[in-house]
């Protein structure tokens, strides 16, 4: 089957994820859209990777995946923090500083 | 190396501004008379330099030369010839009169903390003031140049936003907001003028190092070039930088329409910083269009002569109506300078030894002139604690001496036969009408508006009865005379034999007019032969 | 001899360098100091003179250089002095009819704190009026020229505690500058023509020139006519004299009539040699002064105030000079003598109106006065003999000078000769009118004294001998002065080296001039008794014709000057006071304020969402994209 | 490329698959990473360091750690330089991840220097009054703990201070050492994430205005995952057009040196994977070092962060990420100047107007810091544009001056303090120079350097960038530049204006008196903006000689 769908496909996801930042409120899931978008980019290095018969791009995505991690530790960690000081989690609340 | 004499005549006053900066708060005395000793130690060493100049030697002399900012193409290389150095000792002249006229100005109304020395802080502004304008005229890099027009700024703008005169009509508070716009506006025209010279002057290091290898601000090295053929900018890139260039010192000089941040400056500031304005800063913008637009740009600066000429003469009329118009002694003396400088830079671009010599000419005498009426306007204001001139009033009669020092240094400005700028006046005219006969002739109905604003100003504050307000009023002290006496002689003695200046000068001007390749018309008569 | 015509000026600048920096404590001595240096001054003038006469006519000019001026390039000003026999006339008539009001003034004066100062000013104008009149070149010329105009401003605006004294110095100060355009731009235009301003560079060049250059020429002696109407008060420029008679009465006498108001006619007979290849600028002068002489006279007739009768006066005889003036060689000659009687007895009719009102506390309305004769007869006898000469009484000093030029006016020929000889007979019938009401009024029929403000009675008495003795001096000068010059011509064989001299072809015998003058001069006086002498003054001036209450007003010249020129300059310059804030000013701060309201508005772009952020990252990203595909596509 | 990838083509592409075997052993140059490592060791030494040491010896432990670790890695830095790692010896170490030529040790040396002066500002512990007896620095007592709890108050009686900042610090540092440097885009990436991880966390712990700390490192970090996340997609297609991620090999197959094999001559058929590949990663970039449009995180997240953290993201964050870009555009990119320059012509142009004109209405000190470090990025972004080694010694000397200059502002707004901690609205900075004359002054100095005034160093940098554009002939920019300038220079007028011309407050701020550490900090950052406005030359040699690019 042609490779060029899944790059079909990780656009697609990438632009969801993309969609969803710009969409939902809550903090969590913008943050899990990001997520999304990562894991498009995983998608295109896999494939790409496959198309030119190297293995650096499913190297890559490991590194992705690592990187992906700790963002989500450090994420989580920031998200919780201004939920239990904020009691919400939705990013349009977080609106102190404008201007 | 010889001794470098000129950036020795820089360095004192720099030096002497750190010095004066520290004196310890308590010590205002003693900080203003360090001042003032270096100021003198200046006027020495820039009388040394006159003497040394020797008016049929190299065209530039003195010169000194080492390598700054290599980068850049940045050198340290000074140089004076006839208008500079003249320039620099009229400078000298000024500063110390300046201190002397504004002894109190800077005195804390109370002491509030020790950590806020205004005394100190004025001196050491006025100090510094001159040893950059002292090195923007010495400067025979254009780079270098720049430099000190620009970092000249903020000085000033912290002598007039920092010690306006006390004497205000809204009160302390309105005082505040005048004197802080004054000073915002004299800083951000002037700035402005300056980043569009800054783009002019990357463009000609571009020029040069496009055409030379290796970019280059030093005049020389660029005139020599051009006159070795090596150097040729395309017609279109001369005028736009001409352009930036002139855009700049038509700020600071400054020319119609371009003038306005003057009054507001002069006007909230105290009279002797608005001196240092209109007689020493100032001048550098006029001075540079004589060394560098007209040297650097010939062909462009022939280009726009026309355009300039007109903007001049509308300089000329329209600043002379408008200082018949105001209410405020010191802003009318602002526009009667906006109207003096339409005279230089008409004198410059008339592009004849009369004009020209008489333009150099012209920033001397007006210097002088308006030093001496505005200081004395200065004294005048002190004393009555206001600007307007409707507060004042028959002062002749309570403070003579007072009055008349005011009345010579109007006649001075009004350019009355036997006192200095009558001179140079009138050679600007003949400099101009044998090139441009029309304007010319506009440019002399400038003497009879320049008659009518002077005469009203006396009229209106010195004759008449005596008016509320004026009757307790002190005649001049002795430092005042001290002050403005010399100055006076001063008008009188170049208005009867200003050859000394012109021997100087006129050198420096053949060269100049060769720059641009003009030569003086001919008589009609003998061109007929 | 060179160095004593530098001593000429210097002696009395001198006197105003020291009697203006001298503070108080020459406040004893000072005014001895200034009319001792006058007179020194004169003694100088007339060494020179007899010396001068030692010499034969073509060899008499003295010439002196002492430094250069300005020197730049082709524009060499110097300075240096010519005394030839015009500059001696009026060294002599400077220095004389100076010393004697000097003399003159230590009485009028005597009362006055700032009398010091007042000499000073005086040395003054004697310094910058001799500089006039000794200049080589029209530049330095030009100095003494503005030198004066200083001198009559300080001295006009003498009592500046007077705000009418201190506007009318100011007034005749500006005025003379419009004038002082004329020279100026004569100065150029010589510059750039001849390219020199030295009498003898220019004058000898004109005649060929004119060939040449004949525009430039007529120009040049357009704008000395306009100087000298600046100066002489000629019209259009007359105005200022009436006012300038708020200055002390020794001031009026010396400067606004015997010398200062004359330098005009002293400019343009100097510049004789142009106007001569300038028939049309000829043309102009003579009109000037026709117009001016009746306009004088007319204003003359309406005055209450003697001075300002007697300054119209002054304008009409001056119009006669400058008349002759334009006439040419035929009239040079007898512009000077009659300037020189003009000199001798309008000073004296001006000293007399001083000890008048001297002796009326400062009383200057003649309907207040009447009957003075007898209470102080020195001053009705000296006053007496200068309105007959100026009236042209046969004999006196007024009657040569006169019939000259009225003589001269006609010999121009054509009809143009006709009219202005015409006009020079009419100003003479209207001067023997408004002379006469003048000494009706004054000294003759009842008294119609009133107590002046702080209500003291006027207890008329003569002046001190200070003040009688110029006056009786003057009076003999004005009664011989004219026999002497005119007795085998010799005011004409003096000044013709300098001027050149023609007779002219007059279509009219000098005889039947002289008949005519005097049957003039009879009606004018006639009608002037019928209504001043028969009938009794009113007290208050009546309303009187519409020319009376127009020639009160100055012929509504004033008026004229005060709606368009000041009124019209106040709101010009209101106008762009206004539009230099609003238009030149509010482009700079409109600018600024736009940069303010633009970032305002950018400002709520942040709006503090992230989601808003983010999209506008994304916008960016896809611009980004979308602008490098583009690149690449185009 | 859709159509012509047949499945023989794929099934071709298994057999060629490389085989186990095939992995070379990695060869590793320590000796020229050393500035990496020592920084990385010393990281992980921090975090030894809180987790053993008792808690009242961390401070002093932490710190000193840190600073030798920075003064070692500064150091290597310069005896790598000397060694002519800069110029002649110039390579890329690590299997190609990493380069080490002249741009990344000059820019490393002013990273790790800058991070020592950090260092300062982190650690000055006399501004907060004494909470409960113990000295305070700008740090919340324990991150975790909710603003105003019990909990909170609970730590700060015991005195507790949240340590972990020094390591996060130097984790950061690491990463921005390794940004510049990294020679692919794997490691581009990942170093990337590495230093601004430890940033999102450091935003987060103000002592005070928690919540505003908080809202702003919830905004970084949603952005900034955001924009990497774009990063990741552009490498992946960069990636998939050139079928590498090392830098060279990508520039030769865009120049189209590389050895055509049939997928590649299949992927390079089409240009829009390169181009919508640069973008993207280029757009991560800009997104860290704030240029419009991608700079809307600058001013809340600045305004939010404690201020020493503002200050040195301010300033090594600009420096790493123009350094990266720098090395993007100039070695991956060459060959397709013509596609690039355009763009980025239009973003420069964009983001000097658009941070000196908002900058313009700004009330709060620290907000109008950030817009005009946005206008800053403008200029600097104008010498990358001239593409010419003038560009480069330019835009290298610039970040020089410009790090020290902010650093130095930013320290002295840690001073202007009352009640409620720092006191950043303008109004509250009225007649500053009447009360405290010298502190006034040195921010005046400060503001005229990056109102570019002659003499100092912002004016030097200034020059040497629109130098170095007006030679790459780019006029237009230098033109805008000035005009941005003039406009920029009335804000900082109007703050010299409030701080000297304007009566001070009988309520308004005082300034505290700093411990040895911000002083040196304030000091330094003088020290610099003069020296390197009078006497440039020195630097702009160095930046000179260190303007080649290894490749």
């Amino acid at each position: 089957m042609n490779p060029a769908n899944y790059l079909y496909l990780s656009a697609l996801l990438f632009t969801i994820g993309a969609a969803g930042v710009l969409i939902r409120r809550n903090a969590i899931v913008v943050f899990m859209c990001v997520e999304l978008m990562l894991n498009a980019c995983n998608l295109a290095f896999v494939t790409f990777s496959r198309l030119h018969g190297n293995l650096d791009g499913q190297v890559i995505a490991f590194f992705t995946m690592v990187v992906a991690a700790a963002e989500v530790v450090v994420g989580l960690a920031i998200i919780v923090s201004i939920f239990r000081s904020r009691h919400s989690a939705s990013v349009d609340d977080a609106n102190l500083m404008k201007l | 190396m010889s001794f470098p004499l000129l950036t020795v005549t820089a360095v004192v006053p720099a030096a002497g501004a750190v010095i004066t900066a520290a004196v310890p708060a308590a010590r205002k005395t003693a900080a203003k008379y360090t001042a003032l000793l270096f100021s003198l130690a200046t006027l020495v060493l820039a009388i040394v330099a006159l003497v040394r100049f020797d008016p049929d030697g190299d065209r530039y002399q003195l010169t000194e030369s080492h390598a700054w900012i290599k980068d850049f193409g940045l050198r340290y290389e000074l140089g004076v010839d006839g208008i500079a150095v003249t320039l620099i000792a009229l400078t000298a002249l000024l500063i110390p009169f300046v201190m002397l006229a504004g002894w109190h100005d800077a005195d804390p109304l109370e002491d509030t903390n020790r950590r806020w020395r205004p005394t100190q802080g004025f001196f050491a502004l006025i100090l510094l003031v001159e040893a950059m304008v002292v090195l923007s005229f010495e400067a025979t890099d254009v780079f270098l140049f720049y430099i000190f027009f620009e970092a000249m700024l903020i000085p000033m703008y912290f002598l007039i936003g920092g010690f306006g005169d006390r004497a205000h009509a809204g009160g302390e508070e309105e005082a505040a907001r005048q004197r802080s716009y004054a000073a915002v506006k004299f800083l951000l025209y002037n700035l402005a003028g300056g980043l569009i010279m800054l783009a002019a002057v990357i463009g000609l290091y571009t020029v040069t190092a496009d055409q030379l290898g290796t970019g280059t601000f030093s005049l020389q090295e660029i005139l020599a070039a051009r006159g070795a053929g090596k150097l040729d900018i395309a017609t279109d890139t001369e005028r736009w930088l001409f352009l930036g260039f002139f855009f700049a010192f038509a700020v600071k000089a400054p020319l119609w329409p371009l003038h306005t941040w003057l009054p507001n400056a002069m006007g909230e500031s105290t009279a002797p910083v608005a001196v240092l304005i209109t007689a020493v800063v100032d001048k550098v913008g006029t001075f540079a269009m004589l060394r560098f637009c007209l040297q650097l740009f010939p062909d462009a600066s022939k280009w726009a002569t026309p355009v300039i000429l007109v903007l001049a003469v509308i300089s000329i009329i329209y600043g002379a109506l408008l200082a018949v118009g105001q209410r405020d002694i010191k802003r009318l003396i602002a526009y009667a300078s906006v109207s003096h400088f339409g005279f230089i830079i008409l004198g410059i671009f008339a592009m004849t030894s009369q004009g020209q010599s008489g333009a150099t000419l012209y920033m001397v005498n007006h210097g002088i002139s308006t030093a001496a009426l505005m200081l004395v306007a200065g004294f005048l204001i002190t004393r009555r604690g206001s600007r307007l001139i409707a507060d004042f009033g028959g002062v002749q009669k309570v403070a003579p001496v007072l009055a008349g020092t005011f009345l010579i240094g109007g006649l001075a400005t009004l350019s009355l036969p036997g006192l200095a700028p009558f001179v140079s006046e009138f050679l600007v005219l003949v400099g101009t009408f044998s090139r441009y006969p029309v304007l010319g002739i506009i440019a002399t109905l400038g003497i009879v508006l320049a008659a009518l604003y002077v005469l009203v100003l006396y009229q209106r504050t010195m004759t008449g009865p005596v008016k509320a307000g004026i009757e307790g009023m002190a005649d001049l002290k002795a430092r005042e005379l001290l002050v403005v006496a010399p100055l006076i002689a001063l008008l009188l003695f170049l208005g009867v034999y200003p050859k000394p200046i012109t021997d100087i000068v006129n050198p420096s001007v053949h060269h100049t007019l060769s720059d641009v390749h003009k030569t003086d018309p001919k008589p009609a008569l003998e061109a007929k032969k | 001899m060179e160095t004593l015509i530098g001593l000429l000026v210097a002696a009395p600048l001198l006197g105003a360098g020291v009697l203006l920096t001298g503070g108080r404590r020459l406040d004893r001595t000072g005014h001895l100091l200034g009319t001792l240096l006058s007179l020194l001054s004169f003694v100088f003038g007339a060494v020179l003179f007899v010396n001068m006469l030692g010499k034969d006519a073509d060899q008499r000019a003295l010439h002196s250089h002492l430094f250069t001026w300005v020197p730049v390039d082709g524009f060499q000003a110097q300075v240096g002095f010519q005394l030839d026999q015009l500059s001696m006339t009026f060294v002599l008539l400077i220095t004389g009819v100076g010393t004697l009001i000097h003399v003159y003034s230590i009485g009028y004066m005597a009362h006055d704190e700032r009398r010091r100062r007042f000499f000073g000013y005086l040395n003054l104008f004697l310094a910058a009026m001799l500089l006039l009149v000794l200049a080589d070149n029209y530049f330095l010329l030009y100095a003494g020229w503005e030198g004066v105009g200083l001198a009559s401003y300080l001295l006009i605006g003498f009592w500046q505690h007077k705000p009418s004294a201190a506007t009318a110095a100011k007034k005749a100060f500006i005025v003379n500058r419009v004038g002082d355009i004329g020279l100026s731009v004569a100065i150029m235009l010589m510059f750039t023509t001849f390219g020199s301003f030295a009498f003898a560079d220019v004058l000898p060049k004109a005649q060929d020139a004119s060939a040449t250059q004949h525009a430039t020429v007529t120009g040049i002696g357009f704008m000395l006519l306009l100087a000298a109407c600046g100066k002489s008060a000629q019209v259009p420029l007359q105005s200022w004299l009436g006012d300038a008679m708020e200055g002390p009465t020794p001031v009026s006498a010396l400067i606004h009539a015997a010398t200062m108001v004359t330098a005009g006619v002293y400019l343009i007979t100097r510049s004789g040699a142009i106007f001569n290849a300038a028939p049309d600028a000829q043309t102009a002068v003579v009109t000037v002064g026709a117009v001016t002489l009746l306009f004088g006279a007319i204003v003359g007739c309406a005055k209450d105030d003697i001075k300002k009768a007697l300054a119209g006066s002054t304008m009409s005889q001056i119009g006669y000079m400058i008349m002759a003036a334009g006439l040419g060689p035929i009239g040079y000659v007898f512009a000077i003598m009659h300037l020189v009687t003009h000199g001798f007895f309008k000073a004296g009719l001006f000293l007399g109106a001083g000890s008048v009102m001297h002796g009326m506390n400062d009383e200057v309305d003649m309907r207040r006065y009447g009957g003075l004769r007898k209470y102080m007869p020195i001053t009705f006898i000296t006053f007496g003999l200068g309105y007959l000469a100026i009236i042209g009484f046969p004999g006196l000093s007024g009657f040569f000078s006169k019939d000259k030029i009225i003589e001269a006016a006609y010999a121009k020929g054509g009809t143009e000769g006709w009219i202005l000889g015409s006009a020079a007979l009419l100003g003479a019938a209207i001067t023997a009118f408004y002379m006469t009401r003048v000494m009706l009024m004054t000294f003759f029929g009842e008294k119609r004294w009133q107590p002046d403000a702080e209500g003291h009675e006027p207890h008329p008495h003569e002046s001190p001998s200070s003040m009688t003795i110029p006056m009786i001096i003057l009076a003999f000068g004005s009664v011989f002065a004219g026999a002497l010059f005119s007795l085998n011509s010799r005011f004409v064989h003096w000044l013709e080296p300098v001027t050149g001299h023609s007779e002219g072809d007059s279509p009219v015998s000098a005889g039947t001039v002289t008949a005519a003058t005097m049957v003039c001069l009879v009606i004018g006086v006639g009608i002037a008794w019928l209504m001043y002498g028969r009938r009794s003054v009113p007290a208050v001036a009546p309303r009187g014709s519409l020319l009376t209450r127009a020639a009160r007003r100055d012929l509504l010249q004033d008026d004229f000057n005060h709606v368009v020129l000041v009124r019209g300059g106040e709101h010009l310059t209101r106008t762009l006071v206004y539009l230099d804030h609003s238009l030149v000013d509010g482009v700079v701060n409109g600018t600024a304020a736009s940069v303010g309201g633009l970032s305002g508005r950018l400002r709520k772009l942040q709006n503090g969402y992230v989601r808003s952020y983010a999209v506008s990252m994304l916008g960016g990203t896809a611009v980004l994209v979308a602008a490098t595909l583009l690149m690449r596509a185009v | 490329m859709s159509a012509s990838l047949t499945g023989t083509a794929v099934h071709s592409l298994w057999t060629v698959a490389a085989p186990a075997d095939k992995f070379p052993a990695p060869h590793i140059e320590y000796a020229q990473l050393s500035p990496v490592l020592i920084v990385f060791g010393i990281a992980a030494l921090g975090v030894l360091v809180e987790a053993f040491v008792p808690r009242k010896n961390r401070y002093t432990a932490q710190v000193a750690v840190a600073a030798v670790g920075l003064a070692a890695a500064f150091a290597a830095t310069v005896a790598l330089a000397e060694k002519g790692y800069g110029t002649t010896k110039a390579h890329i170490a690590a299997m190609g991840a990493v380069a080490v030529d002249g741009p990344a040790l000059f820019l490393q040396g002013t990273i790790l220097l800058v991070g020592l002066v950090a260092l300062f500002t982190f650690a000055e512990r006399r501004l907060d009054p004494r909470a409960h007896g113990s000295r305070v620095d700008s740090f919340a007592a324990q991150g975790s703990a909710i603003p105003g709890s019990e909990q909170e108050q609970a730590a700060v009686r015991a005195g507790f201070t949240s340590t972990e900042v020094f390591p996060l610090l130097m984790f950061a540092i690491g990463g921005m050492l390794v940004f510049p440097a990294a020679n692919d885009l794997l490691t581009l990436f990942v170093a990337l994430e590495v230093f601004s991880l430890p940033l999102y966390i450091l935003c987060a712990l103000a002592r005070r205005n928690r919540l505003m700390s908080q809202e702003a490192a919830v905004k970084y970090f949603l952005l900034g995952a955001f924009s990497s996340a774009f990063l990741l997609f552009g490498i992946a297609l960069l990636y998939g057009y050139a079928g590498t991620v090392s830098y060279a090999g990508i520039a030769s197959v865009v120049d189209g040196t590389a050895p055509m094999t049939p997928a590649l001559a299949d992927t390079t058929g089409n240009d829009a994977l390169l181009l919508i590949g640069l973008a993207m990663v280029a757009m991560g970039l800009l997104f860290k070092v704030g240029a419009v449009p991608f700079h809307m995180w600058t001013p809340d997240v600045y305004q939010g962060a404690p201020t020493p953290v503002t200050g040195f993201m301010a300033s090594a964050t600009k420096v790493a990420a123009f350094g990266a870009l720098l090395r993007l555009l100039y070695v991956v990119l060459p060959g397709m100047r013509w596609d690039w320059r355009p763009v980025m012509w239009g973003v420069a142009i964009v983001t000097m107007l658009a941070g000196a004109v908002i900058a313009v209405t700004q009330t709060d000190v620290k907000r109008l810091l950030a817009y005009s470090s946005i206008a800053h990025a403008g200029f600097i972004l104008a010498g990358v544009i001239a593409t010419t080694p003038s560009g480069i010694s330019s835009v290298l000397f610039y970040l020089a001056a410009y790090s020290f200059v902010t650093l130095g502002a930013f320290a002295v707004v840690t001073l202007v303090r009352d009640a409620g901690g720092e006191a950043t609205h303008l109004s509250r900075w009225a007649g500053l120079g009447r009360r405290s004359p010298l502190v006034a002054a040195v921010f005046a100095v400060f503001l005229l350097a990056f109102a570019g005034i002659p003499l100092t160093s912002g004016f030097a940098g200034k020059f040497a960038v629109f130098k170095a554009a007006s030679e790459g002939g780019a006029m237009p920019l230098v033109i805008v530049g000035v005009i941005s300038s003039a406009i920029a220079a009335f804000f900082y007028i109007r703050v010299i204006v409030l701080m000297f011309f304007s009566e001070p407050r009988p309520d308004g701020p005082t300034v505290a008196v700093p411990s040895a550490l911000t002083s040196t900090a304030i000091a330094l950052g003088v020290a610099v903006t003069l020296v390197l406005g009078l006497a440039p030359q020195y630097f702009l040699d160095l930046a000179d000689k260190a303007g080649v690019f290894v490749r």
